[in-house]
């Protein structure tokens, strides 16, 4: 029977017939990339948005005569944040993908960690936790939550006026997200002297004020934002109306243009601030300029966020990789591995610059502070030009 | 007359029973990976709800805290192989029994609810479980979960490695898994239908319809709930750990309420009562959705991921709720009812499905 | 896991000891619905508990297969003090009972719910049950045999493999009745057995009855509207009022007894269609 | 079958397969009154009605003409309550259907009637084995019974009723399911007076009453239907039953077997012998009852003890 | 102190929004003896009509329109499915109830896709400052109309003839039917009252403090569960009771969770339960629950 299961790198290994050495999801023709991503489920704005820049983006390079001779093959499968469909789903693109150039829910990537390292399949995870580094085959991009706040912190005592001795809250997730921005928080506060007062929520949770009143019974004197825009917004919303008026800050899913739109918009803009490493669509240099304008050609009308910069990235890190690869002639997963690894200094105008010969660290250490604008496309514009914290800098980064 | 409808049925069985063990023999050989993974989250989830159906269609009892008992299971297996280094089947076999164990820890509450207030009582498992799985970091691994060291049964491990190839096909962890399912599934079935046959089947079925006369007539009502309870915790338990093979990393969102309702949705699509039934809808359930996301691009009337319109997952939730819907409808007794009357075996569990007739509600 | 109750059998053949009610009292919300009732079921014996609705004769029923708790008082069977011990505990001493509103499993087959009263004279729990050992095996074909038997007795032995939900009224008295002997009692309790019959159906009944006693030599307690079966078979009566008894002998004085008359029997046989007597002339009267 | 008229209505007494006829002969109904009858009281003609493959009732023809009462005899499984399902038009709640024959009341088809619509026509059954509603009080119960009718009507019922059944006042506020059996019993039949009926089905009304509340419902059925209700009962206490009816019927396995004034049926040997049970020899089993298991020969059978 | 006096009124605050979900259920409870899982989708279905109309025809009128329309959806529910399920037991039809959730909320987040809708309600973020205390205006506002409605309900019940027939329908459908009650009017009624409770409900929910109504609203009718339970099924006074425990304990729970970290963060999810536990072992039917007569 000749029946292919996944596992074992370079399964099916051949050299095609322009000598180069294919693996699976290569053929002589298509190159198959996956997409694991949600559509239907909490983070469906984020996938919809990063699958259809993905979409657009192999468009554009097929379109331009594809890569190694062969047009790119894009599987989009939507797991809606369930394990088991996810799990399903992997099993199932995997024997017959070069690459996941999307993955979205770390329960989900945690939980096949093992089997992509197995696999040796190259895969961008659209999740920023630590325990995500470790792994050859895993690249995740930019900055990890930890790193983010520990640049919100350093952010907070150089423009906002926290001082050594000070009191700021951490509102934050259960689960991975929520709990390694709170090791950054927690690292630079123990470097600067400030006290966090921890509130960690669920996921479910809608009404902030119980955390408010426990922040302002704190004193605190800032609060950082690890939760989902809906908590991020009733949290801003609930401080102003009890008159807890101190900055927030939060972390790159902590806010979503939508929002403004909403009762607590005018909240959001008065004080409220998020970092990432991911350049905003309302950026002003070339390279967004025009991402944003074939996007809105393609898909007219959807929301703009910075999903289409992330997922627009993404595909580029794995497009280079294969051409790379193309290069040496050895288009095997071991093959792309090694030459998406041999870059140092992937950047380009969608985020900060990254650096993929290792892997347990963060791929990048700077981060933009962005700040809410009705205006702007997207929703917000650059507060700061992105820069790495002194404590950023040399930040011992628990891995796995 | 039922009798020789029977001496019929005997041998008709037998021949299905063995064409259908040939069958499962086969499939590791032919079929790939998704298959079979989709095949063994069958199999666990139809041992889960034989459990819960001897629970809530045999006895009555309404319970929306499977999913927890499959958690402790799975974590138990972990962290008993792991972390106290027994050998695995014996920690398979013991998280079987941790499993038991808290179930009778709840039976304070299972032993005295009934009906709708013991089904939401049981709601507090799922919150409260997952409360413990995300904060008791050292034996759960928190947020991210933990690795499941691979089964290892008389020198066999059920992982990728050692490569094994059998006939040819390369063996990896889902083909060697496939047979121990089956195995479980097998025996785990079995187990049930003798239970469901014999006295505790009875005693269980009366406590159901009228739960005094079952006291009177000897029948220590509350001793029964609990114990119906902890054997369908520990069928949880038994699922947990297979799911948890298949998974090979326990991570604790998978175990929430979602998958309870789920186990509800089996066996009503299945027939209460009934393990074919509970394992007709756990099929059911369980692969609809996988295979509806696999075939998402062939799908009529279903549009491209992220182009709008009904995505292939709305898709299968629509058809999954519809299904649910339309079985209660039109198939009184689930599907397993349908087959029975289609094979026109009528077998005992599951006549109390269909309402009962007049001179019995003498009330 | 529940465990058995009772030795198997440990009680069939020996005779019946004697049960005495003694000075119970049970009291809901309000109301007293015994009020220190005593009485004595000599072993062997018919007795028969009459009264107007509502003067307590379920009640005490309940008291005594422990589905209600005595306020007060004590009833003694044998050794054993009833009023301490939950229904099962009390059914594992041999005293089984009918009830006034059928309480079969509908969905059930006949022979099932007769099944059901073997249940504390068998033993197989789960794991045996689930894993068919031959003890469960055994068991379960002896039993099904004695069960056959009962039914054969008690003339549902043809019906043992329908749904007792599709089963006339009268024949589900006859199950529950069934049901009851399933358990091997040393003391019967019937909870009106012959209502919603008509005269021929009662009559049966009636004589159905009569052998069990006969045949078990065991004592039954019966609770019954039906004055002319009282009169038959009973070879005692007890009669209450308002939860207080009233009278208490062998039936002919008990009948004769103007309190019970005048609280319970008005003018006795009016309407009243006691297989034997007063049908036809009662009927003739009615006419006039 | 049901188109003709039956030999029920018309004749003295049916004699219906396999039973012999009765010896007395009564004076028959003659065809005006049938007509006018038709437009009056209740009239079933060439009933049949089916529980999926069982087959309940057969070629029933029966009248009840207003301000009568009629009585229906029968073993159980006969049908009795099927026949008064059919009129109250709750079979389909036992997945049961009238598969032909016609029901008629006051001149207007009842059948595919549903059950609410009937009672507003002013039919009303009291349920066989009381059916109280368990959890709602006495009061509520009698409220529940009050309906189909305006509020004060209904208090006028209600003081009927308490005085009928003063037990019923003294328990007003415990909850039905609590009550004795007599009691709901007794619940059940007042709660069906609350509607006012022009025609009251009882089926088995004195079920578990003691004699003397048994005789009090009988004085109870004379007191309506003085009042001018017409009354179908089926009662198993035949003697009480052919007592107050002028006209009974006989139901065996489905069909009408039997049917006259009650006072011929009461002389019956037949009946006397079956129903009343008076002068039954012992080995004689009544024939074409229902042929489930409900006769067997146990006055024979000694049932051996069980030795472990 | 004044800690614990704000998080005890936003307690409260919050309970009276679960109290208003939980009367949904107890409503459809006492009239079917379902455990209505269809709730969630009715809450979504209200908030998006009133979401979607406000801007067209203002608030108010939308607010109408939002729970005519939940009332038609429920009533729906009950027509289409509900009514044509025969079925024995009242868990079958609890797990009906389970799938038409799922069929709904598909297609209403669907149709909310990843949009934040603001109802445009007139309280804004305008809040109450009583002493040390302060509390969102619309929650002291979903307070009072939550005692109201169980206040009417409660009456309704127990004195109108669409209560007995309610209660004797769920009872006996046979029974009440030859008292002469209408039992598809009688559950549509129910099904349609459960759909507009829930669509007032829903204004309350997606009002600040929180930003809106989004794909993730009907998660709380999860938190009205227990509140109905604890409070006893059938009793609107212990929907009351029941929303107000659990908001305050969760409120309390979670406010206080650094001191009391020992047992884990994030205890203000699982503490409501852990409450409904308890109660539920000294009271098997809750705090006002009426338990089965049990008697033969
Ligand atoms: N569980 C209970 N709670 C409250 N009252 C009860 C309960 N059980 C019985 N009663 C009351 O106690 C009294 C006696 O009831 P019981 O059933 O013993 O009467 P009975 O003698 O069996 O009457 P019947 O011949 O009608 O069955 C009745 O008035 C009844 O209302
Ligand atoms: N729901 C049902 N499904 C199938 N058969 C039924 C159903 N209800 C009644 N029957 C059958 O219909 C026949 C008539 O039943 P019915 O209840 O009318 O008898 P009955 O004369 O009222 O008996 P009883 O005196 O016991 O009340 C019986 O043989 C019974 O088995
Ligand atoms: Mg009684
Ligand atoms: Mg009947």
């Amino acid at each position: 029977s000749g029946k292919a299961t996944g596992g074992g790198a370079g399964a099916g290994a051949a050299a095609g017939g322009d000598g180069v050495t294919t693996g699976p999801g290569v053929t002589a023709t298509t190159i198959t990339v996956s997409a694991l991503t949600d559509l239907t489920g909490p983070y469906a704005s984020f996938g919809k948005s990063q699958t259809q820049a993905q979409q657009l983006y192999f468009d554009q390079v097929n379109a331009g005569g594809g890569v190694c001779g062969r047009t790119y093959e894009l599987v989009v499968r939507d797991h809606g944040y369930d394990t088991q469909k996810a799990v399903a789903a992997y099993t199932e693109v995997a024997p017959r993908s070069a690459a996941i150039v999307q993955f979205i829910g770390s329960p989900m990537i945690t939980a096949l960690k093992q089997r992509i390292d197995g696999d040796k399949l190259l895969t961008i995870p659209m999740a920023w936790a630590t325990t995500l580094l470790g792994s050859r085959a895993i690249q995740v991009t930019g900055t990890t939550y930890d790193v983010d706040m520990i640049n919100a912190v350093e952010f907070l005592t150089k423009e906002k006026g926290i001082r050594s001795g000070d009191k700021i809250g951490h509102l934050y997730f259960e689960g991975d997200y929520g709990e390694s921005s709170l090791d950054g928080s927690k690292y630079a506060a123990g470097k600067l002297g400030l006290r966090i007062v921890e509130q960690k929520i669920k996921a479910t949770d809608q009404d902030m004020s119980a955390q408010v009143a426990a922040f302002k019974a704190a004193g605190v004197k800032a609060v950082l934002v690890s939760v989902g825009p809906r908590q991020t917004a009733s949290l801003v919303g609930v401080s102003l109306a009890k008159g807890m008026d101190v900055p927030f800050v939060g972390s790159n899913s902590a806010y979503a243009p939508q929002l403004l739109a909403t009762p607590a918009g005018p909240a959001l803009l008065k004080d409220f601030y998020y970092v990432s490493a991911g350049t905003p669509v309302s950026a002003q240099n070339p390279g967004m300029r025009r991402l944003v304008a074939d996007y809105q050609a393609k898909y007219p009308g959807e929301t703009l966020d910075s999903g289409i910069p992330t997922g627009w990235s993404a595909a580029m890190i794995v497009d280079e990789a294969m051409k790379k690869a193309c290069a040496a002639k050895d288009l095997t997963r071991e093959g792309v591995l090694n030459a998406h690894r041999s870059q140092s200094s992937f950047g380009g105008d969608l985020g900060t610059p990254m650096d993929f010969t290792f892997f347990d660290k963060p791929a990048s250490r700077s981060s933009y502070v962005l700040k809410p604008d009705k205006t702007a496309l997207g929703g917000a514009v650059v507060f700061r030009e992105a820069a790495v914290s002194e404590l950023a800098k040399d930040y011992p980064v628990p891995v796995g | 007359m039922r009798a020789a409808l029977r001496s019929v049925a005997r041998p008709l069985r037998a021949a299905l029973c063995i064409a259908v063990l040939a069958a499962a023999v086969a499939v590791p050989f032919y079929l790939e990976g998704f298959w079979l993974q989709a095949g063994l989250f069958a199999m666990s989830a139809a041992i889960g709800a034989i459990g819960i159906n001897l629970l809530t269609g045999a006895t009555g009892q309404l319970s929306l805290g499977h999913a927890f008992f499959l958690a402790v299971g799975a974590y138990s297996y972990v962290f008993l192989s792991s972390d106290l280094g027994l050998p695995t089947p014996l920690a398979a076999v013991a998280a079987v029994i941790v499993a038991g164990v808290s179930g009778g820890l709840f039976s304070p509450i299972a032993g005295r609810l009934k009906g709708a207030y013991l089904g939401i009582a049981t709601l507090a498992l799922i919150f409260v479980g997952q409360h413990i799985l995300f904060n008791a970091e050292p034996v759960t691994g928190g947020f991210n979960g933990r690795p499941v060291p691979p089964m290892e049964l008389f020198g066999l491990v059920f992982a990728d490695t050692p490569e094994l190839v059998v006939l040819n096909v390369p063996f990896g962890s889902l083909e060697r898994l496939w047979f121990l399912g089956i195995a479980l599934l097998a025996g785990a079935a079995a187990f049930a239908r003798g239970v469901l046959r014999g006295r505790p089947g009875l005693a269980m079925n009366t406590i159901r319809d009228h739960e005094i006369a079952a006291g009177v007539m000897g029948v220590p009502v509350a001793r029964y709930r609990a114990g119906v309870f902890v054997l369908s915790s520990m069928y949880g338990g038994l699922a947990g750990v297979l799911v948890a093979l298949v998974f090979q990393q326990v991570v604790p969102d998978y175990f929430g309420m979602l998958l309870s309702l789920d186990y509800l949705a089996m066996i009503t699509i299945g027939g209460l009562g009934s393990v074919a039934g509970a394992v007709v809808g756990a099929a059911f359930v369980s692969l609809l959705p996988q295979l509806l996301t696999r075939y998402s691009d062939a799908l009529p009337l279903v549009a491209e991921p992220g182009s709008g319109g009904v995505s292939p997952a709305e898709a299968a939730r629509i058809l999954y709720g519809a299904a649910v819907v339309a079985v209660v409808l039109f198939l009184p007794g689930g599907l397993a009812g349908l087959a029975m009357r289609l094979g026109r075996v009528r077998s005992k569990e599951l006549r109390w499905a269909k309402s009962a007739p007049a001179p019995a509600s003498r009330r | 896991m529940p465990k058995r109750n009772q030795p198997v059998g440990s009680d069939g053949g020996d005779g019946p000891p004697e049960l005495v009610v003694n000075e119970v009292t049970v009291r809901f919300a309000g109301l007293t619905a015994l009020d220190a009732v005593s009485f004595t079921v000599a072993p062997g014996s018919v007795h028969a508990l009459i009264g107007p609705n509502g003067a307590g004769k379920s009640t005490c029923f309940n008291v005594l297969s422990g589905v209600y708790r005595a306020t007060s008082g004590s009833v003694r069977f044998g050794g054993a003090e009833l009023t301490s011990l939950r229904p099962h505990r009390v059914a594992a001493l041999g005293v089984a009972r009918t009830f006034q509103n059928i309480a079969l499993s509908p969905h059930l087959t006949v022979r099932d719910n007769l099944m059901l009263g073997r249940h504390r004279l068998t033993r197989a729990g789960f794991v045996s049950a689930g894993l068919r050992l031959p003890s469960a095996r055994r068991e379960a074909v002896r039993h099904g045999a004695r069960v056959a038997e009962i039914a054969e007795f008690a003339g549902v032995g043809d019906a043992l493999t329908i749904a007792v939900g599709l089963l006339p009224y009268g024949v589900q008295k006859r199950v529950e009745l069934a049901r009851a002997l399933c358990m091997e009692p040393r003391l019967l309790l019937l909870d009106e057995p012959v209502a919603g019959m008509n005269g021929g159906e009662r009559r049966e009944m009636a004589g159905l009855i009569g052998s069990v006693r006969e045949s078990l030599g065991i004592s039954i307690l019966l609770v019954e509207h039906d004055m002319g079966m009282v009169m038959r078979i009973a070879d005692a009566v007890t009669v209450l009022d308002f939860g207080r008894r009233i009278a208490d002998g062998p039936p002919e004085e008990v009948q004769r007894d103007p309190g019970v008359i005048r609280a319970y029997l008005g003018d006795y046989g009016q309407g009243e269609s006691g297989p034997g007597d007063s049908g036809g002339p009662s009927a003739g009267r009615g006419q006039a | 079958m049901s188109g003709e008229a039956g030999p029920g209505i018309g004749g003295p007494e049916t004699v219906g397969p396999g039973t012999a006829a009765p010896g007395t002969a009564g004076p028959g109904i003659a065809a005006p009154e049938t007509v006018d009858r038709r437009s009056e009281g209740l009239d079933i003609r060439g009933l049949e009605v089916r529980y999926g493959p069982v087959r309940a009732l057969r070629g029933v023809h029966l009248a009840v003409p207003r301000g009568t009462v009629a009585a229906v005899l029968g073993a159980n499984g006969a049908g009795k309550t099927t026949l008064l399902r059919a009129v109250s038009g709750t079979l389909r709640f036992h997945r049961g259907a009238i598969t032909s024959g016609t029901v008629a009341f006051g001149g207007s088809r009842l059948d595919g009637v549903p059950a609410a619509a009937v009672v507003r026509r002013g039919v009303v059954q009291v349920p066989e084995g009381r059916r109280v509603f368990a959890r709602m009080t006495v009061a509520e119960n009698l409220r529940a019974g009050a309906l189909s009718v305006p509020g004060r009507r209904a208090a006028a019922a209600r003081e009927r009723v308490l005085e009928l059944f003063p037990v019923l006042a003294e328990r007003a506020h415990q909850r039905a399911g609590l009550l004795s059996g007599g009691e709901q019993q007794m619940l059940a039949i007042g709660r069906a007076l609350m509607a006012e009926p022009s025609l009251l089905l009882l089926d088995e009304p004195t079920l578990g009453l003691a004699p003397l509340m048994a005789a009090r419902i009988a004085d109870t059925v004379r007191q309506i239907n003085a009042q001018g209700t017409s009354v179908l009962l089926v009662e198993q206490n035949a003697a009480m039953a052919l007592a107050l009816a002028e006209r009974a019927y006989v139901l065996e396995v489905g069909e009408v077997t039997l049917s006259g004034p009650a006072a011929d049926l009461a002389a019956s040997d037949e009946v006397r012998r079956r129903y009343l049970g008076v002068g039954m020899p012992e080995t004689d089993r009544p024939v074409g009852t229902d042929p489930g298991p409900a006769q067997q020969r146990h006055e024979r059978t000694r049932l051996a003890r069980w030795t472990a | 102190m004044a800690v614990f006096l704000e998080l005890l009124v936003n307690g409260i605050s919050v309970g009276a929004v679960y109290a208003l979900i939980a009367l949904g259920f107890v409503v459809i409870f006492k009239a079917t003896e379902v455990v209505n899982f269809t709730h969630a989708s009715l809450l979504l279905a209200g908030g998006y009509a009133i979401a979607r109309l406000h801007p067209l025809i203002g608030f108010w009128a939308a607010v109408a329109a939002g729970i005519g329309a939940a009332a038609l959806v429920g009533a729906l529910v009950e027509f289409l499915i509900l009514r044509r399920a025969h079925v024995g037991s009242r868990g079958v039809l609890a797990i009906v109830t389970i799938g038409v959730d799922i069929l709904l909320t598909t297609e209403l987040t669907r149709r909310i896709g990843t949009e934040v809708l603001a109802l445009g309600d007139p309280w804004g973020d305008r809040v109450l400052r009583i002493g040390p205390v302060t509390v969102a205006e619309t929650r002291v506002v979903a307070l009072a109309v939550a005692a109201a409605l169980i206040v009417a309900f409660l009456l309704a019940f127990k004195f109108t003839g669409w209560g007995v027939a309610m209660r004797a329908t769920a009872e006996d459908a046979e029974t009440a039917a030859l008292m002469g009650v209408r039992l598809g009017r009688v559950s549509l009624s129910a099904w349609a009252v459960a759909g507009a409770l829930a669509a007032v409900a829903a204004m309350f929910l997606c009002v600040f403090p929180t930003p809106g109504l989004d794909r993730g609203t009907a998660a709380a009718a999860m938190k009205a569960f227990p509140a109905a339970i604890l409070g006893g099924l059938d009793s609107t006074t212990g929907a009351l009771a029941g929303g107000l425990i659990v908001g305050v304990t969760e409120t309390l729970m979670s406010g206080y969770q650094s001191e009391l970290a020992f047992l884990g963060r994030g205890i203000g999810d699982a503490a409501p339960f852990l409450v409904m536990i308890v109660i539920l072992l000294l009271r098997p039917s809750g705090l006002f629950g009426t338990k089965e007569p049990a008697r033969v």
